[in-house]
């Protein structure tokens, strides 16, 4: 279950109430129904350009943006949207962004995943990888300078790791201890390239030779990735400086909708659907959290219901105004981002009004 | 000749090229065993093997500084940025490495860097870029833009025959929309020469890239007598053409989907300036992309790139003047 | 007002601002410790600490990138390029995630980016060159580029105070050769303004950086009333006043010290040509550096880029026109 | 002697003859004093631009390109003058180049050490760092895929490990395992930026993270550096792919002549000036290789007057002819390198013709 995992995977946190464990269900599944929602939309042609999605890796996104508090900032990836609903976006603004309506979160300026709310702390993507990774370090940068109890987190893929930006980003956070949290997402794949065209030895190998530790765990494990970000996201805060999280999955789709993956060797997405994220923390609430088979399907049903309504009205949105096409290249004046989301219940509302404050 | 889209006459070009001479290589993202994201290099690996077609890691200065290694010591590697947009990520190795080595050293660089360019479904802010201009700044580099099946093949073949860095900027609308007789077997097209798409008195529309065929369809559906000069080649530049073109009907409209500010048309229009201040009848006009990223939703996308009406409301424009 | 040189006029407009706004930092190699490579930065590491003078690795995407975070974050970072070329290693950083951040998601980047650059003492191909065209077909970048001591300390002011990225030119062979009057304390110049640099009558020279004192020498030494406009800012363009004064004297010389292919002097010749076409009683010309490589041995790199003889040769035929 | 050593340094090489050890002290020798020479013209303003030299790191150029056949390939660095001696560039041609002159090695197109001699088999620096690391590595990748036992051997500093270029070629060459040799001058300085700002952990230790091996030696010692770089070329020879050497040494002189070094902490001049490489070799030669202080003392003379003669012919040289500025833009024909001079007694005669054929 942990390929390359160091052993250092904590399997159930003690850090989660029922709440937390429900939630963590809750945006997987928002995830995993919202981009079926997604995909279903870009077959029926709704969706110009292409489509991607993270099937099979929301145990990644929502476990590790669950550790942040308000004031934290996000770099989120294209296999990452969980992390996106868990900070506060809406799965009607992120199909409407994906069919280009005036109503997604770049109001059509921008399409598929290079979105990000900036209202919720999160600065969105560049297709350009890993671009983030750097973008990232500067937030913190910032945080740093500041003497501010923040952390900034961003994801990448392991394809993006062979990328000289990659490891300006790690050699930069390293020297200055920078408060960051790097969520490598390895899933076996980069577009149709195997890792060992990626690189001779696995990269989480490599975070101590920037001076900072390199954790691999179960990526489809939510609590083990929560666990391993709680780490990580203290030490960040406490000054201690980065952390390399390489969590193992499998990329279940294609690399866009157009992928047949011709190039997934035999056998093997069938090996990963038995390890499904969703399935999995399901069975593991019923099993060892007193939850009931009937309290998971009453919260997928609520999400499906939730994620309907949601697509309705992502499809009430109209396009854009044709006239904002040549606006917005200069800013008029700069604003603070906003706040995100901090569901996680260690972000008790006095909390997470005296972190703001 | 053999009917072709613009994508095939590519690949057909490139297979040509790698069965004549066993020196040339692919290297790019997932150009082996996936074919290339478009497909360009589709069963290159079977019929080539590894050794010659090349699945890079995610990092576009290696792609383009080993080629560059490679192709000092005796290779002719055609390398492929997935997107022409990603060339910003190996623009490093293309300007200052690539492009000097030979002024500076006396050292060829016979390399050819295939860039998927442009815009027009959707592939919003960095999908849809054209970086040719960029290219034109930085000397050593040459520059070709095919906009038919059969150039495609022809200044592919002749880009990696060049000695030189070539960028190919290959355009992602015409991959599949544009078709054409093209030669099978060997075929080459001289770098540097400009071809008269469509012969006219009235106006001359200098393009290249999507904005020929855009030009060819305005000057068909106005039923006037438009001259469209198709460029080809943005370096070298065929100033003896562009002149010609200019002075034959005294009006000119330079076009390309590129944005506009220092873009191509900007140099078309300076040369046209300057050497026939004489001959013109009216200013010198340009139709390209407004200077903004191209935004990704249609109706955005479209107030952005020029569009066939707005190519028939310059020339009529033009004409009336 | 004191008198200081441009170089002076950098280190002095930066100081004020960082003492006026402490979220202004400086990040770069070498800029800390060393005071930066042309001692930019002298004495600042004392004055504002290590936690506002940063001295980055070798690495010029993490300069820009890392600036790129903390400007989203409320700091104001001032990056230095050791040498305008390296931008080629941070291009991407630059053009694609802070040029276009403000458009696709409305989150603006207030910073600057110090570009010292330009040729004239031996330099040679990596450093001397030009790149503010690059800049131009990046839609999402402001582009200054001072001649005077007194602008290079009001632009910097005004970029650093610009909510948007902003490329600044700073051309070393002006650093030290030219001086003058500078206001002291807070000084800023308005970014997208031109300036006339020199009334006249006759003939009308466009030119930005080193070109303007060479004009302006070319004009003294001519005895011809030649006017001289500093455009001062590349992006936006003044664009009225370059119609102004094409229309004034109906003679455009464009001079640059970047290369031909693709640059400023194409784009303001174009627009000339689009705007003045019925004002103009001579084709307008443009002065530039040869499109090559800036070589390093005296003779040949004074072969290449513009020198005093070829402004007044060209002014000399303009006027004779 | 040998900070952050790793213990596999051989100090005293058994593949050395008495003439090839002469031959290691006349190259260092003919670098020190051709860069004194050089420095003095510089301040006699006969160079235009700036002067760099390696004053201090002779041992690493000279020892390191000692190993290389006739047929292997080099991107030399600024630091690195022994190397271009060592293949056969003569010291008017570099003197010449850095006065700009016709018969300098690019013919005043570019200038100080930003030139390789190609019929030398040597590809020139640009001056954007460590670019060259790429274009060796796809040397080393032509070398692979016509299956010739060549190598590409290419230098960079310390600080340069800090770019994302120098990842980019250490990650391809690992994956392909290409036959390339890495030579890392740790001189302790990148321009005045010391070490911890440039990493957090000395970058060596990157090397079994790209799957190959990272050696140190004492890059003061040129037999040390000559054995490691000799292991690692037929390393490469072999197919085994690519090493990463780590030479320690400290810069001598500034950056550039300009350079006034106040950076540079109290005594730390004076520590390395006892570890001088050219005395400390020429020691050696005496108490352990039946060297006479008179045989080194003569070898300095013959090679002082060398130089003297080399300064002579490049001040004869002309200027360059204005009209070859706006030429060689573009190529007219691709033209094999040559092969570079291969000094050491390996490489004799019957041995060179056999790998040339
Ligand atoms: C600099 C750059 N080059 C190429 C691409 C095209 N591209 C998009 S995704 C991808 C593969 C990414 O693989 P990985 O980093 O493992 O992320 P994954 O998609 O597997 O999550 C590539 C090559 C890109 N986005 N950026
Ligand atoms: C990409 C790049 N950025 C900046 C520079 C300017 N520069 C020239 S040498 C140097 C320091 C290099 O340090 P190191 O790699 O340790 O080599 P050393 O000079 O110490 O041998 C710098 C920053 C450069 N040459 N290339
Ligand atoms: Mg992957
Ligand atoms: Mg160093």
């Amino acid at each position: 279950m942990k390929p390359n995992g160091n052993g250092r995977g904590v399997r159930v946190s003690e850090h989660l109430t029922r709440a937390d464990r429900e939630c963590l269900l809750r945006h997987m599944l928002m995830m995993r129904l919202s981009e079926e929602r997604g995909l279903t939309l870009y077959k029926q042609g709704k969706v110009p350009g292409s489509f991607y999605d993270g099937c099979g890796q929301e145990a990644i996104s929502v476990g590790s943006s669950f550790v942040l508090g308000p004031r934290d900032r996000t770099c989120i990836l294209h296999r990452d949207l969980g992390a996106h609903f868990v900070r506060g976006v809406t799965p009607d603004r992120y199909l409407a962004n994906y069919m280009g309506r005036a109503g997604g979160v770049t109001g059509g300026k921008d399409g598929n995943m290079h979105f990000g709310d900036r209202s919720l702390g999160s600065v969105g993507m560049v297709s350009m990888l890993p671009d983030m990774a750097l973008v990232a370090t500067g937030l913190a940068l910032a945080f740093k300078v500041r003497r501010e109890p923040r952390v900034a987190m961003t994801w990448f893929g392991e394809g993006s790791t062979a990328n000289g930006q990659w490891h300006e980003a790690m050699n930069f956070a390293g020297i200055h201890r920078l408060p960051v949290v790097f969520v490598l997402e390895n899933n076996r794949f980069a577009y149709s390239t195997p890792t060992e065209l990626e690189y001779a030895v696995d990269p989480v190998a490599r975070a101590e030779s920037y001076g900072f530790p390199g954790v691999a765990v179960d990526g489809n494990d939510v609590e083990e990735v929560f666990e391993a970000s709680r780490v990580a996201a203290e030490r960040a805060r406490a000054g201690e400086g980065p952390t390399l999280i390489e969590c193992h999955t499998m990329r279940m789709h294609g690399h866009g909708a157009h992928d047949d993956m011709r190039y997934v060797p035999e056998g093997v997405h069938e090996e990963w659907a038995r390890r499904d994220p969703i399935d999995f923390y399901s069975r593991r609430l019923v099993r060892e959290h007193g939850f009931t088979e009937e309290d998971v399907d009453a919260l997928r049903a609520e999400v499906k219901a939730y994620v309907d309504e949601c697509a309705a009205k992502a499809l009430d949105s109209p396009m854009p105004d044709p006239a904002v096409a040549t606006e917005g290249v200069f800013a008029e004046a700069w604003e603070p981002l906003g706040d995100g989301r901090a569901p996680w219940s260690y972000w008790s509302q006095d909390r997470a009004l005296a972190e703001v404050a | 000749m053999a009917e072709m889209t613009y994508l095939q006459a590519i690949s057909d070009g490139l297979r040509e090229e790698m069965r004549r001479d066993e020196s040339v290589l692919c290297l790019g993202e997932d150009v082996a065993g996936f074919g290339g994201a478009f497909k360009v290099t589709d069963g290159f690996l079977d019929e080539f093997g590894s050794g010659r077609v090349i699945d890079a890691p995610l990092a576009e200065n290696a792609i383009i500084g080993a080629a560059v290694g490679a192709a000092i010591e005796g290779l002719r590697p055609v390398c492929e940025m997935q997107f022409a947009d990603f060339i910003s990520c190996g623009f490093d190795q293309l300007v200052n490495v690539a492009a000097k080595l030979n002024y500076r050293q006396g050292v060829a660089v016979p390399m050819v860097v295939r860039l998927p360019s442009g815009g027009g479904f959707s592939g919003g802010p960095f999908h849809s870029q054209n970086p040719e201009a960029w290219f034109l700044q930085a000397p050593g580099l040459k520059v070709v833009a095919p906009a038919t099946a059969e150039d495609a093949k022809g200044l592919l073949a002749s880009a990696i025959r060049d000695p030189n860095p070539v960028c190919f900027l290959e355009h992602k609308g015409l991959y599949r929309h544009v078709k054409g007789e093209v030669p099978e077997g060997e075929h080459t097209t001289e770098i540097g020469r400009a071809r008269i798409a469509r012969e006219g008195e009235e106006l001359t529309v200098i393009a290249y890239g999507s904005a020929v065929g855009l030009a060819e369809r305005a000057a068909d559906e106005l039923g006037e007598s438009i001259e469209v000069i198709d460029l080809r080649s943005l370096c070298p530049l065929d100033t003896d053409a562009i002149v010609a073109g200019a002075r034959k009907t005294g009006k000119v409209l330079v076009a390309h989907e590129a944005t506009r500010s220092c873009g191509v048309g900007a140099e078309v229009s300076a040369l046209v300036a300057e050497r026939c201040f004489e001959d013109l009848d009216a200013p010198v006009r340009r139709l390209t992309a407004d200077d903004v990223p191209i935004p990704f939703s249609p109706p955005l996308e479209q107030a952005v790139l020029p569009q066939l009406e707005d190519m028939k409301e310059a020339c009529r424009e033009l004409l009336a003047y």
